[in-house]
């Protein structure tokens, strides 16, 4: 009985568990830091298990549907309305299931990380308020299917990243980096919500599968695609648009860095379901594909290009974020180019565009886990900078294993799971375009050299004077990394499996806009 | 340079704007079956005089939690940036 | 009438660029919050004019006798986006006050101490 | 800073009706204008009324930060726990359970024009009064975050 409940409700529960603990977190944070610190985990822990149990249901049974406040979950379309969707409802296919596990290991690992790291500071209950209100957001963005409920989550986790980035208000440039990034953000937000406003102007609907079915591709809806594109675009820190990015990651609490690259990929999410579900082969694929891919490989060289030179250690993953995010935009977009063809699509469309997703997930992964690690050392020997740091391998070695694990990952060397994913969207964008992909491999193996200079001045090298009793990080630190090492090594191993069970139902939805419209609308 | 880059958006921004005066007319929407099934049932199905209410509480009230949630967001961020540090509490050298 | 369908419109769309221009040009933050308020001014109006229907009254049943009713979904919408808008101008003048508790200044050249 | 005594005398008057004012705004907002925020927002405004009157020191021991932030918190958490209610009924999250009912809230509306009747509105007239405490609650805690975050020797 109460477990049917839990099952017809968890796409609700898997928005609802966070936000009743973000609400409660001040209360609870007055009784001890103790109890605050095992009521997060639990939270995070009862979301995490939801988000794996809407998971499966979507896995097995199809696309889930969930109606707020109608008599019937999947009672979406009332019978006297006509067949529209009145209400605000979830859909919640593989995509978004594959967003949610991303969300649901990622935040896990980061609140077991953050309980060690932090406790010597203040504020810590908004802190973990504010923190569970980004999962929160990033679940509601994934999983809704409904442009304003979509705004409306992008708002949250906005201004509760904003809030987090300026954690460190004694130092100015916190700060600073906090209002570029909020002010940047909010006209993002702003800007999607003329779109919006359009699409209510033109249709009298705001459910996307509703949207997507009436879309007539007029001049309207050619503005709202190129506000969408722009604003989602800066969100997920594509390069014209990406100078908030570096700031935003250095300045960061490591643990809320890591977050932000889950954020950004929800963002990277709202672009994907925008293109391929709301407009679909409306819009003329190729030309969109092109300008997805341009941001892609502008992306993937500025920011290896700028990554390197840096000196702070924060600062440099950044950039490698950006130039990852290239990656992802390549491969689905390569998948886009192609959209009206089904030969070339089922040729490599599919196969670039797991590609793309399946590096989605890895990057949460592998580059959370870098930016942890660069958190840990920073809290053992209190600076970012490259030029003062070595010799640390001799005192922090599962700190430095994990480290390795992560450059190895996303400068795509086997058996880690960057590997994998590179090498499909290598092999499929080859077929579509020989150049794009050389560009791609070159970016990889500059990736990699930049990291084995990393490697090499914060681990090797004799011990430094002043490090020589620097300790391991703390044990919950290590636990945190190392679930998300285990995932990037299992993921390496098993590429297969991964892609067959996760990756490739998450493409089929993407791509099968009539299955979305009819999921919502009862094949109308 | 960047003056003419920060030009060359403004333009481009206004004359993709200028789009929706150009389509849409005030005062008589293109399409509005959602909304008037609001006006026709949502007085009879939550008993509310109000439609606006009832689409806000009712229709789109998750979207309701949401605004409720973003200004607990923005308070509890406020109260964030204006706490008091404790004796010592240092984040960075640099 | 053409013209009245496309005067609100433009009205929109004039005080959209004025709030991004103030955004984009001005150099003290308090300027720049206050373009984005005034950005965010132009899409609630936006939304909102989006639901009116000429002659049409509020959608509020009362004793009066029924009428044409405007649409009732953008101003849900609106009254979301002013909500949003609250939060976001509290927390965009509170990182005024923390700046200029820093730096003495909120001169957007003068505070920019992060590398470009 | 100190006002007038005229100020702080009208201030005082004043601030009892703006409170009611709110409170009917909050109350009659499936009925007229209004609802949870806008009668929230003109509580608060009544609360800032206060505190631009007096001085902010003699204030601060009569408004306690900490009082409403657990005002907020609880106003969110009765309006999301008359949500979820609805689970533990079978319903899916946000069912207005208690429209058209026959208990609290629960008259039925006719289509058409009527005078209303506070009486009605199942769930909705709770989910005002509860973003009502939250608002209220809300925007003074932000009021008085920034209020504490100015150098007093400033002022």
């Amino acid at each position: 009985m109460i477990t049917d409940a839990i099952i017809a409700n968890s796409p609700a529960l898997l928005v609802m568990i966070p936000l009743i603990a973000a609400f409660a977190c001040p209360f609870i944070g007055r009784i001890s830091p103790a109890v605050r610190n095992i009521w997060v985990v639990g939270a995070m822990v009862l979301t995490a298990a939801m988000a794996l149990l809407l998971a499966g249901e979507v896995f097995s049974s199809g696309t889930v549907v969930y109606t707020f406040g109608a008599s019937a979950p999947g009672m979406s379309v009332p019978p006297d309305s006509g067949g529209i969707p009145v209400r605000i409802v979830f859909t919640v296919d593989a995509m978004s299931a594959l967003m949610q596990i991303i969300g649901a290991i990622t935040g896990l690992s980061i609140v077991l990380y953050s309980i060690a790291g932090d406790r010597r500071h203040t504020g810590l209950e908004s802190y973990y308020t504010l923190y569970l209100l980004m999962i929160a957001g990033v679940m509601g963005m994934v999983s809704t299917g409904d442009l304003f409920n979509f705004f409306v989550f992008l708002e949250i986790l906005s201004i509760s990243s904003a809030g987090l980035i300026a954690y460190r208000i004694d130092r100015g440039v916190a700060v600073e980096a906090a209002v570029k990034y909020f002010v940047l953000s909010t006209i993002g937000a702003m800007v999607i919500l003329v779109a919006i406003g359009i699409f209510y102007g033109e249709y009298d609907a705001l459910n996307i599968a509703v949207i997507a079915s009436r879309m007539q591709f007029t001049l309207l809806d050619q503005v709202a695609l190129v506000l969408m594109i722009a604003a989602l675009g800066m969100k997920c820190g594509a390069v014209p648009m990406h100078f908030w990015t570096p700031d935003a990651y250095s300045m960061a609490p490591s643990s809320i860095t890591a977050m932000l690259v889950v954020a950004s990929q929800a963002s990277l999410y709202g672009l994907f379901r925008v293109v391929f579900t709301l407009y679909n082969v409306t819009l003329n694929a190729a030309t969109v594909g092109w300008i997805i891919i341009v941001l892609g490989v502008l992306s993937m060289v500025v920011g290896v290009t700028m990554a390197i030179p840096q000196k702070d250690v924060k600062r440099l993953m950044a950039y490698h974020a950006i130039s990852q995010t290239g990656y992802m935009l390549l491969g689905v977009g390569v998948g886009l180019a192609v959209l009206g063809n089904q030969s070339l699509l089922d040729a490599f469309g599919y196969v670039a565009m797991e590609g793309g997703i399946f590096h989605i997930i890895n990057h949460a992964m592998y580059k959370g886990l870098l930016f942890l690690t660069a958190g840990a050392i920073f809290y053992r020997i209190g600076t970012r900078n490259l030029n003062r740091m070595g010799g640390l391998g001799h005192n922090m070695k599962y700190t430095m294993v994990f480290f390795v694990i992560g450059a190895l990952a996303i400068a795509g060397i086997p058996p880690f799971n960057g590997f994998a994913s590179k090498l499909m969207i290598y092999e499929s964008v080859f077929m579509f375009n020989p150049i794009l992909s050389i560009i791609a491999m070159v970016v990889s193996i500059l990736t990699l050299a930049s990291f084995v200079k990393v490697f090499h001045s914060i681990f090797m090298g004799p011990r430094l004077p002043e490090y020589a009793d620097v300790k391991e990080a703390p044990a919950p630190m290590l636990i945190g990394m190392g679930i998300l090492a285990a995932v990037v090594v299992l993921f390496g191993l098993f590429p297969g499996v991964v892609v067959d069970h996760l990756i490739e139902p998450a493409a089929q939805a993407l791509v099968n806009q009539g299955a979305y419209i009819s999921a919502v609308m009862g094949g109308a | 340079m960047r003056r003419y880059i920060v030009a060359a958006i403004f333009v481009i921004l206004a004359a993709s704007l200028l789009s929706i005066p150009i389509s849409f007319s005030f005062g008589s929407p293109i399409a509005t079956d959602m909304d008037d099934y609001f006006i026709e049932y949502g007085q009879v199905q939550t008993a509310a005089n109000n439609i606006v209410t009832s689409v806000v509480f009712d229709y789109r009230g998750f979207d309701t939690l949401g605004e409720s949630v973003v200004l607990f967001c923005g308070v509890v961020g406020v109260g964030l940036l204006f706490r008091r540090l404790m004796e010592g509490e240092e984040y960075e050298d640099e | 009438m053409l013209v009245f369908g496309t005067i609100p419109y433009l009205v929109i769309v004039a005080l959209a660029v004025i709030g991004l221009a103030t955004v984009a040009l001005k150099r003290n933050l308090i300027k720049i919050f206050l373009g984005i308020t005034i950005f965010e001014s132009a899409i609630n109006l936006f939304l909102v004019s989006l639901g009116y229907r000429d002659g049409a009254v509020a959608p509020i049943f009362t004793d009066a006798p029924s009428t044409e009713m405007v649409m009732a979904t953008p101003q849900a919408l609106t009254l979301t986006s002013i909500v949003i808008g609250v939060a976001t101008t509290a927390l965009l003048l509170s990182f005024a006050v923390l700046i200029w508790k820093h730096y003495g200044t909120v001169d957007t050249d003068k505070i920019r101490r992060l590398k470009e | 800073m100190k006002m007038s005594k005229i100020v702080r005398t009208g201030a005082n008057i004043l601030y009892p009706l703006v409170l009611i004012f709110g409170l009917y705004i909050v109350l009659h907002g499936h009925l007229t204008p209004g609802g949870g925020f806008q009668g929230g927002a003109v509580i608060a405004t009544g609360v800032v009324l206060v505190i631009v009157a007096n001085s902010y020191e003699a204030v601060t021991g009569m408004l306690q930060k900490v009082v409403f932030k657990a005002q907020e918190s609880i106003g969110l958490l009765l309006f999301i726990g008359v949500a979820a209610i609805a689970i533990t009924l079978g319903l899916p999250f946000f069912y207005n359970f208690l429209a058209n009912s026959g208990s609290i809230f629960g008259l039925s509306v006719p289509f058409g024009p009527n005078h209303g009747d506070l009486n009605t509105a199942g769930l909705i007239p709770i989910m005002n009064i509860a973003v009502g405490i939250e608002v209220w609650g809300g925007l003074t805690v932000i009021i008085l975050s920034m209020l504490s975050g100015l150098d007093r020797k400033e002022a």
